[in-house]
């Protein structure tokens, strides 16, 4: 079985989809010769030309804009925001005229086009670039949110973005993009609004997004041994949700833990909890459903303090080992 | 500013491309549109109108000017102050008047409203309800343009105010290194809300912006109708051959209040009355131009005037007949 | 008893604050000749001068850029959104800088500022002018977020806000503005962080912000008449959440509905049920916790439209009864 | 560029403001901050640093130029690329060791890291991970010694790329028409990291820009210390006296990659070392005018470069014995 990195599984992404339509362009900053601040776009240039890898001045709102103006005139954009904090830049481009454009026109337009969003800590890149934003754009209708947790998924996500009509907001991870897995060659699709289940398990259902997945499937080993059974499962996309296969569970389980990156504080855990308790897994909740999830600071520069703001292996083992063991 | 246009009338491009008939369809575009807003207005006043309004009396010239100038394939935002250019490009008042009164059958049937119609397969890119909100949405569409190698333009229109939107300035640069086929029209009307320009900016013009991009900028007469259309028309010119982007700005004046909710503390009566005078009003001036040249005579200016209030009350008619939208179709157009 | 409008005790909490501390200065769009968007700033500029009431290009990430370099230099300064829409364009400054700088220097410097934001659909503005983001700012560690429902809050909360050392977005709600009550003459505070319990009931927990409470309260007097005992909950302050309340009224009545205006899907209300379900309220829950709130979709221009689109006084009685009499 | 300073030095107003004694410490100032980034970059490549760094080589006189220019009272807002600043205001290699390393006893004690080094009460008021963060922060911190009528200014630092971003539009004009104390330094680096400055400009200078604002804009050598203290001394002089902002683009160049992820494909060896001779090096260029007016001698060159690397190695050793942040006081600072 072939092998890929998360980044590798993302540029083939975009290869194959540009070979496919010429209509899928790129627009972001040091996506050209740079490849990327991350090196998703390495050798596009070459491939493609100026004309569809387009490199920007350091104008986020501009390239935002750009994005949802060639989106509405039929073109297929593919943005690049370098680091997810900075659409922060972008918002107004994006939430009220992306999202908006089509419910304001009465559907008139379609607005076809990804932003790439490379976030999340770990890398001791500090508070203005480790941010992880998902739980802002779930909040907005237009958007679609989507953030793969695997090279599998980060290629077939990818293209189907890259597929949608609507303005996709794809979430990816900078310590994703060394990790590998297996990852086929031809222009797969994995479709958006379905959850992953990565793992079955009768006593305990954890929800995870993006680095936390594997960390949670990691943690679901050890629990293993001990004599706890964890399912483990990815929403993937954020929005639209699929939360039939984690009601489900929780009917099974009982219990559900939510964990995710961002801080806890109104976030995405939230929503998923929310959701989950006014289902019919109600009746079935043996414990209460928890979040496991950033703490509520700004992302620390430094080794310890970022370790300690953000969920970690044994935090996750921990809380979940709690809640199966009803000692919450 | 003085009526120059009137006696180098046959020098214009505007009349070598519209011909006597274009001019003429656009003098009642002009007059569709003042006869359109004064009718919003007291609509407004008759408490039948919801939410906000923004007029375009005193920047027909404008309005009309510039889009007369396009062809069709071009495309074009405008902004919250939009009326004026979804008349004189649909000429369509029944579809206007549905937006404003949130009926069907308009242009976004009962979702957007008045800052919000558009038009999108005849160009139309839409109003836009946030300040200088059109501009980096003009860059996309000059790339696609110039992507495809079309034989079009985008324009966008902007107020004075939105001239200190950061958007501004990333979208005229972006435009300048790629050379997009893009023309910014810049409606200088003296105030953003209660901000007169000279409060707001600290140069003598808004076009001179153009130049630290390193592009054309024009400042013309925006009440004249003969020159706004000239300056868009070449500027669209050259665009189309490759040429870029340029800056124009249009001088004019915004008659009415700026929103429901204006009391006008920051100018005075006199002033609004100057621009009301025969050597200023838009529609006077290009008027005043034809009937010079032989091309209107008083009886058919009449008539023209005639059937504009007609058009308005047919548009009001028809409008409020028009059933309000069907609040099952409330989330039919958010994902597509 | 004094009566004013939300409007009347908005602008006499700035005149007050303002007349007792020289380092209060106002910085927004048309705050001066013109008195704001609503009116909320009117006078101010005769009675400060030009010094303090600075009216402002349009330049919404200037306007927040200039509060928060105002805010680190000593002064107080209160920014004033004109619509609450418009910070999608400064939320660089706000979120990246504002909300951060504290942290980031380790404690160095104080960021005393207000920023008001005039929000909500009802008023037919249409999509880019009807917002209500509290959520997003909720998610923001560094932030105060505070969303009064009473002209009598929206005093004592504004002054609570100025005198707080921090970033504080301060969500108002254009219905609101000509809304009256009680309002004392003296500068009182109600302190940042404490709910509201605006009526008491055995039946039903009713959390509500902003519009939501007026509408909520009327929903309980008419839903006491059914026999329905409904106590109603105002957190007034959504960052920090005084919960304290919220959870143990829930494990009183076992029943919780949530209500917002802003879209639901990732929500405020989402935060509200997953900290109660994670309260020792948990045991006592006898029905699923609900929310019921903005439908998701771009706030749309006409009255039908709109209407369909937010939380109405009989959707709020409906959920409420359903919930009360276990129908869900 | 050539080193017209050398022979200009007696009418610098450096030499006057500084004296010769000041001026040695503006060199001595440079050759710690060469040092310091030549020990990082090391750092860096044995695996001690960790996240993204920037580094100054090659910028010095723009860095020390412009800080040395103000005084105490004032304040300045830096960049990404900012230990350069750090060291130029405070001269504490120790505390921006200890920041670049994660450790306790730094500016910013393990929170801000490389990019995030502050010294508030000193007016240092910060690095920025945000291209052209700062600007609008100045406007504020240019109000509040305005509205206190201090004896102040406030300085910006910014790069090349960063005067694309809205932010820059919306920060000159406000700082124009409220004729506000701040000072804007661009350091044209010549890259915007991978972006050559003529790709993303399409006008010969980016001082032209403060044109279109209505104040003073100059480019400058920027790897002549004289030119850059002068300039921004006049600045600041003439800030202090009411007269408003001046936009200063001092061309420099960045010698070292972007940051650690940089393969520097968009530029050529040659090119780098062309800017690294003793006619472009900042320096060399100020140690040779320093020299030739008598104001220091090789022997104290000698002493000072060496006391530049004994301060570095004194603050390596200081940094890494310093105590990692303590995680129990991660919540500290949210809140005040
Ligand atoms: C981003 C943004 N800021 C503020 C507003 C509120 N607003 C609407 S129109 C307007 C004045 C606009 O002035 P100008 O651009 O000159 O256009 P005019 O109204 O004069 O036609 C303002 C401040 C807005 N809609 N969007
Ligand atoms: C808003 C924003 N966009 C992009 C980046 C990523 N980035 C960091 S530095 C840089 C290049 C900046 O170029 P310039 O302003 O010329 O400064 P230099 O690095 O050359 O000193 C970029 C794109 C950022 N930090 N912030
Ligand atoms: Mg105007
Ligand atoms: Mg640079």
């Amino acid at each position: 079985m072939r092998e890929l990195s998360y980044r590798e599984a993302l540029n083939e992404a975009l290869v194959q989809a540009m070979d496919a339509d010429p209509d899928v362009i790129l627009i972001g900053e040091d996506i050209g010769t740079y490849g990327g601040a991350f090196g998703v776009t390495r050798g596009l240039l070459d491939r493609f030309g100026t004309g569809r890898v387009i490199d920007t001045p350091i104008s986020e709102a501009g390239i935002t804009g750009a994005c949802v103006g060639a989106a509405i005139s039929g073109l297929r954009p593919v943005g690049d925001m370098q680091f997810s904090d900075f659409i922060t830049l972008g918002m107004e481009q994006l939430v009220l005229q992306g999202a908006r454009m089509r419910t304001m026109f009465a559907g008139q337009v379609k607005v076809p086009l990804v932003m790439r969003l490379p976030g999340g800590a770990g890398t001791g890149a500090a508070a203005q670039h480790s941010g992880s934003y998902e739980n802002w754009f779930v909040h907005v209708p237009g958007l679609k949110v989507v953030m793969p947790a695997s090279a599998y998924d980060a290629k077939g996500l990818l293209l189907a973005a890259i597929d949608d009509d609507n303005p996709v907001i794809f979430c990816e991870h900078k310590l994703l993009y060394n990790t590998r897995g297996h990852v086929p060659e031809e222009a797969y699709r994995e479709p958006l609004g379905v959850s992953r289940v990565w793992r079955r398990g009768r006593d305990l259902t954890l929800v995870a997004t993006s680095m936390m997945v594997a960390l949670a499937l990691e943690a679901a080993d050890q629990l293993a041994g001990e004599g706890i059974d964890v399912e483990v499962i990815d929403p993937r996309t954020l929005r639209p949700l699929d939360e039939t296969p984690i009601v489900e569970s929780v009917i099974r389980t009982g219990r559900l833990l939510v964990v995710h990156e961002a801080v806890e504080t109104g976030g995405f855990g939230g929503e998923v909890v929310a959701r989950v308790v006014a289902s019919e897994a109600f009746d079935y909740l043996d414990a209460p459903p928890l979040r496991l999830a950033g703490k509520d600071v700004p992302v620390p520069q430094s080794e310890v303090l970022e370790a300690a703001a953000i969920p970690q292996f044994r935090d996750i083992v921990r809380d979940a080992r709690k809640l199966a063991r009803n000692e919450v | 500013m003085q009526n120059a246009a009137r006696e180098s009338l046959p020098q214009c491009q505007a009349l070598k491309v519209l011909g006597p008939a274009g001019l003429k369809a656009s003098l009642a575009s002009m007059l569709l549109i003042r006869a359109f807003e004064e009718r919003v207005d007291q609509l407004y006043l008759a408490g039948r109108t919801r939410g906000t309004l923004h007029l375009s009396i005193g920047q027909e010239a404008t309005n009309v000017g510039a889009l007369h100038a396009l062809r069709a394939g071009d495309r074009f935002f405008s902004h919250h102050r939009g009326h004026g250019h979804a008349l004189a490009w649909t000429d369509d008042p029944r579809r206007a008047m549905a937006d404003i009164l949130g009926k069907s059958g308009g242009f976004c049937e009962g979702f957007g409203g008045t800052m919000h119609m558009a038009d999108v397969k005849s160009g139309f890119l839409g109003g836009n309800g946030i300040v200088a909100g059109g501009l980096p949405l003009s860059t996309g569409v000059g790339l696609a343009i110039q992507l495809r190698a079309e034989d079009a333009v985008c324009l966008v229109l902007f107020g004075d105010g939105a001239a200190n939107e950061g958007a501004l300035h990333e979208a005229l640069n972006m435009a300048s290194i790629w050379q997009l086929p893009v023309i910014y029209i810049c409606e200088n009307n003296s105030y953003a809300m209660s901000t007169p320009v000279n409060r707001s900016i600290n140069v003598e013009t808004i076009s001179s912006r153009a130049t630290a991009y390193g592009f054309p900028g024009f400042t013309i007469d925006g009440n004249d109708f003969l020159e706004v259309f000239d300056c868009v028309h070449a500027a669209a010119s050259r665009a189309r051959k490759g040429g870029g982007p340029t800056l124009v700005e249009a001088l004019t004046y915004r008659i009415k209040g700026h929103s429901r909710s204006d009391r006008q503390a920051y100018r005075s009566r006199e002033e609004v009355r100057r621009w009301q005078e025969p050597d200023r009003d838009p529609l006077l001036r290009l008027e005043a131009t034809l009937l010079h040249a032989g091309i209107v005579d008083e009886e058919e200016l009449s008539a023209m005037r005639l059937r504009a209030s007609d058009r308005v009350d047919d548009a009001v008619a028809w409008a409020e007949a028009a059933p309000a939208p069907d609040p099952s179709g409330l989330l039919d157009h958010v994902y597509a």
